[in-house]
């Protein structure tokens, strides 16, 4: 019996104190048809966890690459040994939710440090404690925004939620992660609100003229820097464009490159509104994607439309600092049917990873490695000497264009143990010979090599 | 209460950390920063130092009793961590082609077969990434049914007035509107009321079984048949599934769709918030609907599916896919067998200790019933009586060195403790936990006022949430910098 | 103070570990045991909460300031733990033909060639266990050159007075003689002295530099002239290098010999009491006598190799190899230029602590003398004014959230506290120290019963080092099973 | 300044307070000649721990093989994931040895527990908190023997060292582990003892009657079990025997065997009077041999004789039960030249992971895991259809014969990826052809079929 520490003894002595004869006689309140029907198919014992774990290696093994040159989101960096021994300990592993913040200090206090950190990265005034990855993030700014634009028309009755008023339009300005778009779309059709997609230029770019021309003026304009295919945005532009129409800007960031780039706070004239994006980057292995976590910043002004959890700093009886749960109102266990979100479990312990990876690189650090992925990707871009798509400056990816289908050299690639980047046709139908590229700070001369020689070799056998 | 902040120095660095900086004049000087960002600049050993002691401020299952109920707090097998660290997984690039995914894929898919056979669901979707997306995920599913057979005004979806925040909450964030149905005196969802809420508009009804207060619903296959006939579907909240796993499959109760809590029922570690996972689980009606993506083995290898009529991705990539991996190592090391014991344990050792705070004088709120795997106390009278409220009561068990029980869930008792002990405690970590609330019991009548300022031996003594709430304090500033006060010199 | 025997039932089993029983029939009975041996039996939640829960129980390097002199408890970088841990290393089996090991034995040669460039000696042997077992490689050495020049008088082994405890026991394990001599009031050795003990009989003098008076031998050349004259030879006990890492050799001091302690100066974790490492190296004369095996690089690649005279194994495989993969990564990431600044941050911050600590009222042992990366402070006057010991004073210290220096070593000052700081630990840390040690100091004074029944804050107050001794009680027995005490309920 | 971390105010501040201009200063003692000699070479950067990493990780990717069928002292065992979760704990691994009682009261209970769990396996009064490994633990139990011969001669006067009085040799009766009697050979050798070896007989077994024969008595007889072949001795015999001379039995044991097998202190009549051995088995990565740790257990009567720490249960001043060192005074650090052995830092963080294991497993878990070893050899041994050298039983280790020499053969396996066994010719020159194999729990009936294949081939191709 697994994890089941009753003896014999302890079961015979805990049913007499319950006054059952057997563990069955517990279940009698339960419909006897309903119950246990198919014990038949259900005695088989369990592996043990060395058997556990030699079926699951083996497997783990076989996905096993050489470098990769893959990001669109999830990106191959090195992270401290002291993270994850940190953030692996039990302590952090094995809580729950914060809830009772007298036997939490450890987690609260550390999120409250992720706050500060993500709000001196983004320079916005507040930060939640996560979401559950970029895409969610997306979704939950969106929400958000057009909430937001429900108050201000209705004056900001909190909690009223109005179905008119504020728009219930958002539109993407530009190339904005395809996968984060869909996940938002869905999430948030469910509303009934609507995600538009204002075409990049012919430079890969969002088209800030393209916000004059909308009809109606919509609930926020979405911006990615960099965007999709790598490339830095005039986000100053956009942000200045969509304040212009009424709109909120919600900037969606890699974390990771805001130790070089502009603060979605600077963007423009008064700084984007929200911006949210995905923490991976921060600490967190790529783990097929998951658990990572997505952060939303924002202006003080907009705390209550913050949806998760949210850290703040107070007072003990004896007058001593200390940290708890705050703004719960906005919640789903408060707030049930009109709580700004549904979200209750969040991705606290990547949270702790990437609080424990910031104070690990600090700006100097963080800046160095944004620095070193940007100086890799270029030498990659170098290397491979294929045209690039864009001619706008990227940064730490780029996408590239190949003569012929890229998806059929990204599996010959794969075949010779590269992960060779991200085909963009499933994505972008004019993009079909397009190969979206990255390299990390992990990844040496060597490594960019034996790309190219891969290349090399993969494009003659497609060919 | 030192944050990292307060230990930084301007150009201290953990060098190791810190790779050379390379040029970036190629990039346009009004798409950088002016300024750096304001990160702590410390030590690697300042560091470790610093969030390791942290972490000594956490209660956590590894160290600590921690019967939160609706949470199914137990142990968490350090294997499970370790198969899912595997390089392999870990450095696995989420857009790696099927080719190279193979071991991957194949574990999804066992993950996949195992939830189908533990629900009874036909068709299982890995994706929501907590409880809360699950719930989602289903509630949208239920309304595509409705919304593809043009019957297009089913816009309520009804729930006990026991549920789950997450399960009104979700019901709005889909665009619902949200019906809540009474529960009887026995515990059990009263029928009349249901029947009177069902009609034309009732889109689904979404319910835990057991319920939020630790009762199984008797009547469960009455309250589908009723939804059912309305033209409602019905959806499983598993967030309590730990107490019937193996026992009784939702889908044999009548349920359409379900989500389970992985992070609850599969034990994958909380990690104080989060991650979960919360797969998602349909009959044959609603799993064309279902999220992807999701796994299916062809005779060339295992393959991304979509189903027919998906209502799309919910996340960038695959769901919290560490936690389902996680989730895979459990399952494989209990097995069935170990699987069905999971919930004969929980439900006697939660039966067990309420018998025992019952004879110790708690006030069981469902004393007539089977406890499912958790079970409420109501302290209403210790209140009346000696001023003690459920949150002084639990304060105090602080200091005992066990975690609260979950405090005011669900709404619908006043002053309660929901309390799940969960299967991997021993009967003495109960007895041990029987003892401290005797002993917090008598404080409360002998010295309630040590209850009401409890606790009393943490780090920090009772929070004011209020001033929290009142004065928003969610950063730190330069002005917070504390210099180091006095060593403590107790004696 | 629950032991695991008594968290243990009958029967009670941590299942996922225990594999299924084979037969065993084809043994002879007379080889089996008749009973199953008294291992406790828990569940694996028991187990991980059981020793989570006693880790709470130490001071260790990540969670306190351990200013414990002639320990150099510096930083451990996690990365470098992590470097040891490649499944590579840690899967491979000591006797792997070289052939799958080339990667290992590059390893190891790139640790000896560090070694012997930040020691001047020309040859390395990485095997010796810890500093001791080092030792014991050197003046085994020692002993084999003057045996193969059949010089076979040579039996004494000379120690300054404030030798390490492992010098002279090392001395006798190899069968010498052990011949004291005396430090002068300066805390040099006293040359006269010196040149009076050394003769025929001596076969060499073992001796640190820095001194574990934490002061350089500022007439070591003198010092090695005169043994060398006697015809003995010099060994280096390296426990002390850290202070003057990078800064300078060994080997240019005149030492024939030597052993470095990985465990402090390469930053490998001490582990509660070890592992460490001790490798030996070894200049011209005595190379060839160095302990094997080691690492060779040919054309073909890396190659095992014992030296032509080897003094033999010590270890039944290749010493502590875990902890010589930890110090190469260790000195990888510092290269010669971090290795340098060791030397100079160990000692910047014990002159900064010894001048501070001077200035607060303490007394320096040597005040005239620089310190060298740690330093003596001598508690005589407390003791005589206020009858608070240096124990009583140390054990204050903990209540205050720092481990105490270490007390009563060098043997030479009485009343003594030997602290290092070490280069890894902050000013602020330093700071902070000072202010707990001149608080203590106060309440020295003003409260003497406080600090001669410290500790007070801890898992234990004072305990009964005379009665363990007395009463032995080195295993748990049955009878010892504590019934749970009630809870703790200060307040 | 990788790990330093001192600002450069920090410096001038701390410098200002030394009252000296500048780092080199305080160097100032040290004669110039001496001093930073070669700083030419010195000055280059250390690497970070990223690129340690990768230098480190391709190595050690270098060396990873297929199944492991090498024990002969070192053995590939599963170790269940909690142990090493808890043991790497910051607060056991960076700890020191626990002089501080109260600060280290951790380390203390768990050393107290090791001891008597060993004392459990092996039968024996007490056990030490380690010494280095099996090698030295061999050693240093021949140095207590020889000088409890001596006590005993001289009427126990401790401290008094006498080089006369009990004998100063000591055997080994039959196949010791070749690397630990050379271990201790070069050890105990130093004090003039001698370590002769009786051979074992032509069924691999210590002979007893030999040791009647021996002219002296010694002062121990050692001997291993299961032996170095794998195969099972007569304890009982050698230690009645030893006793019948006057010689104190030394039993050099794996500790993981001790589920099954007796326990040393029921061997013979008596029982042996010391147990020692490598507790690699129980818990601990083979790690190219080290760390691990050995381990020495005896009677109560000869505790002031034993080397190494040991922790006794004390009370502190409320009388509350605590754990210390004790018996300090045989130690170097206070009986320096007399101590009973020089040994200091010893292995206590295998010590710790030991005593987790020895917890999960439980006697139940470490029979079956004892009994799966020997199972699967059987297996193994089935498999590879070579003829057995001898042919008295023997338990989880065997040696086969080849109809050539085996260490070509061995050579060829790891080609092939297979560590196949021990070629014995190195150790004993007449059993040149043999092998010495070994399968742990961990081997699965795949790895057993490749070993066989992989055998087919490799004595095609040597031969
Ligand atoms: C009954 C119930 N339903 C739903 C949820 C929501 O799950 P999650 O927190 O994973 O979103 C919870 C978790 O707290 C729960 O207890
Ligand atoms: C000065 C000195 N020499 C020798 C040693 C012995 O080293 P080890 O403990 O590694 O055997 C020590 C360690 O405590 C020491 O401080």
């Amino acid at each position: 019996m697994p994890f089941i520490p009753h003896t014999k003894a302890d079961v015979a002595s805990m049913l007499a104190v319950v006054g059952a004869a057997d563990i069955d006689e517990l279940f009698d309140e339960i419909p006897a048809n309903l119950r246990a029907r198919d014990s038949g198919d259900g005695d088989a014992a369990g592996l043990t966890e060395m058997e556990t774990l030699r079926r699951m290696a083996e497997r783990a093994r076989a996905d096993e690459t050489g470098p990769c040159f893959l990001g669109a989101g999830a990106y191959d960096h090195h992270i401290p040994s002291a993270v994850w021994d940190i953030a692996g300990r039990g302590e952090f592993m094995t809580a729950y939710t914060p809830y009772q913040a007298e036997a939490s200090q450890g987690t609260l206090q550390l999120v409250y440090e992720f706050q500060t950190m993500m709000s001196e990265l983004t320079g916005m005034d507040v930060c939640n404690a996560s979401v559950y990855d970029g895409g969610s993030g997306l979704a939950e700014s969106i929400l958000m925004a057009v909430r937001a634009g429900e108050r201000r028309r209705t004056g900001g009755r909190a909690g009223s939620r109005p179905r008119a008023g504020g728009s219930r339009r958002v539109v993407l300005a530009g190339a904005v992660n395809p996968l984060y778009a869909a996940a938002a779309r869905n999430i948030v059709g469910q509303q009934g609100i609507e995600i538009s997609q204002l075409p990049h230029g012919e430079n890969g770019l969002a088209d800030p003229g393209l916000l004059k021309d909308l009809a109606e003026p919509p609930a926020a304009v979405v911006v990615q820097q960099p965007n999709f295919f790598g490339l830095l945005e005039d986000v100053d532009a956009v942000t200045d464009q969509a304040r212009e129409c009424g709109a909120l800007t919600i900037g969606c960031v890699n974390p990771l490159t805001l130790g070089l780039l502009k603060a979605p706070a600077d963007w423009g004239e008064g700084g984007a509104d929200i911006a949210c994006g995905d923490g991976q980057p921060l600490g967190i292995p790529m783990a097929s994607g998951g658990p990572s976590f997505g952060f939303i910043c924002t202006r003080q002004s907009l705390v209550r439309q913050l949806p998760g959890r949210i850290v703040g700093r107070t007072r003990d009886l004896d007058g001593k600092p200390g940290f708890t749960l705050t703004l719960q109102a906005r919640e789903q266990h408060i707030r049930r049917a009109k709580a700004t979100s549904n979200i209750c479990t969040n991705q606290g312990l990547l949270v702790t990873a990437a609080t424990i990876y910031l104070s690990l690189l600090g700006p100097e650090g963080l800046r160095n490695v944004a620095s070193a992925c940007h100086a890799r990707t270029r030498a990659l871009v170098a290397a491979l000497d294929l045209p690039r798509r864009f001619d706008s400056p990227y940064f730490h990816e780029c996408v590239l264009r190949l003569d012929r289908p890229a998806q059929p050299v990204v599996e010959a690639l794969a075949a010779r143990g590269i992960l060779g980047g991200l085909a963009l046709g499933p994505y972008f139908s004019d993009l079909a010979d397009c190969l979206l590229v990255c390299a990390t700070e992990k990844r040496t001369a060597r490594d960019i090599r034996q790309f190219s020689d891969s290349l090399d070799d993969a494009v003659r056998k497609a060919a | 209460m030192e944050t990292i902040f307060d230990l930084a120095r301007a150009e201290r660095r953990a060098s190791a950390q810190v790779p050379a900086r390379e040029s970036i004049e190629d990039l346009p000087e009004s798409a950088l920063r002016a300024e750096p960002p304001g990160l702590p600049e410390v030590s690697e050993l300042q560091a470790v130092r610093h969030y390791t002691r942290l972490s000594g401020n956490n209660f956590s299952i590894d160290t600590q009793f921690y019967p939160l109920g609706s949470c199914t707090m137990k142990y968490n097998p350090r294997g499970a961590h370790r198969a899912a660290s595997a390089p392999g997984f870990l450095d696995r690039h989420p857009l790696a082609p099927e080719s190279v995914s193979q071991g991957f894929l194949a574990c999804l898919h066992e993950l996949q077969q195992i939830l189908q056979r533990v629900t009874g669901m036909g068709s299982v979707s890995l994706t929501p990434m907590a409880g809360a997306q699950g719930e989602f995920a289903g509630v949208a599913m239920i309304r595509s049914y409705h919304a593809a057979r043009g019957d297009t005004g089913r816009n309520q979806v009804l729930v006990p007035s026991t549920a789950h925040g997450t399960n009104p909450a979700t019901a709005s964030m889909c665009g619902c509107v949200v019906r809540e149905v009474a529960v009887g005196s026995d515990g059990d969802v009263d029928i009349e009321a249901l029947k009177a809420a069902v009609g034309p508009e009732t889109a689904g009804l979404m319910t835990t079984n057991p319920s939020t207060c630790g009762l199984f619903e008797r009547r469960i296959e009455e309250v589908a048949a009723i939804v059912h006939e309305a033209g409602g579907l019905l959806y499983y909240d598993g967030a309590n599934l730990n107490a019937v796993l193996g026992k009784v499959k939702p889908a044999d109760m009548g349920f359409d769709v379900l989500h389970l809590n992985l992070h609850k029922t599969f034990a994958t570690p909380h990690g104080g918030g989060g991650p979960g996972a919360g797969p998602v689980g349909a009959g044959e009606v609603l799993a064309p609907y279902l999220p992807g993506p999701m796994v299916e083995k062809t005779v060339d290898g295992y393959r991304w599916m979509e189903p027919p009529e998906t209502m799309g991705r919910l996340s960038a990539f695959m769901g919290n896919a560490g936690i389902l991996l996680r989730a895979l190592a459990y399952a494989l090391m209990l097995g069935p067998e170990g699987m069905r014991r999971v919930g004969e344990f929980a439900t006697l050792n939660a039966n067990y200790l309420a018998t025992r705070l019952q004879h110790a004088g708690f006030d069981i709120a469902y004393p007539d019933r089977r406890a499912c795997h958790e079970f409420i106390v109501t302290l209403a009278r210790q209140k009346r009586e000696c001023g003690v409220t459920a949150m002084d009561f639990a304060k105090r068990l602080l200091d005992y060195g066990v975690h609260a029980p979950t405090t005011y869930f669900p709404l619908l008792v006043p002053e309660c403790f929901l309390i799940e002990p969960t299967e991997t405690e021993s009967k003495e970590t109960i007895d041990a936990f029987v003892e401290a609330m005797t002993s917090v019991l008598a404080e409360a009548a002998s010295n309630p006022e040590l209850v009401r300022s409890a606790p009393h031996t943490l780090p920090s003594k009772r929070l004011d949430d209020v001033e929290a709430a009142r004065r928003l304090d969610l950063r730190w500033r330069p002005a917070h910098a504390s210099h180091r006060s006095d060593p403590s010199t107790s004696g």
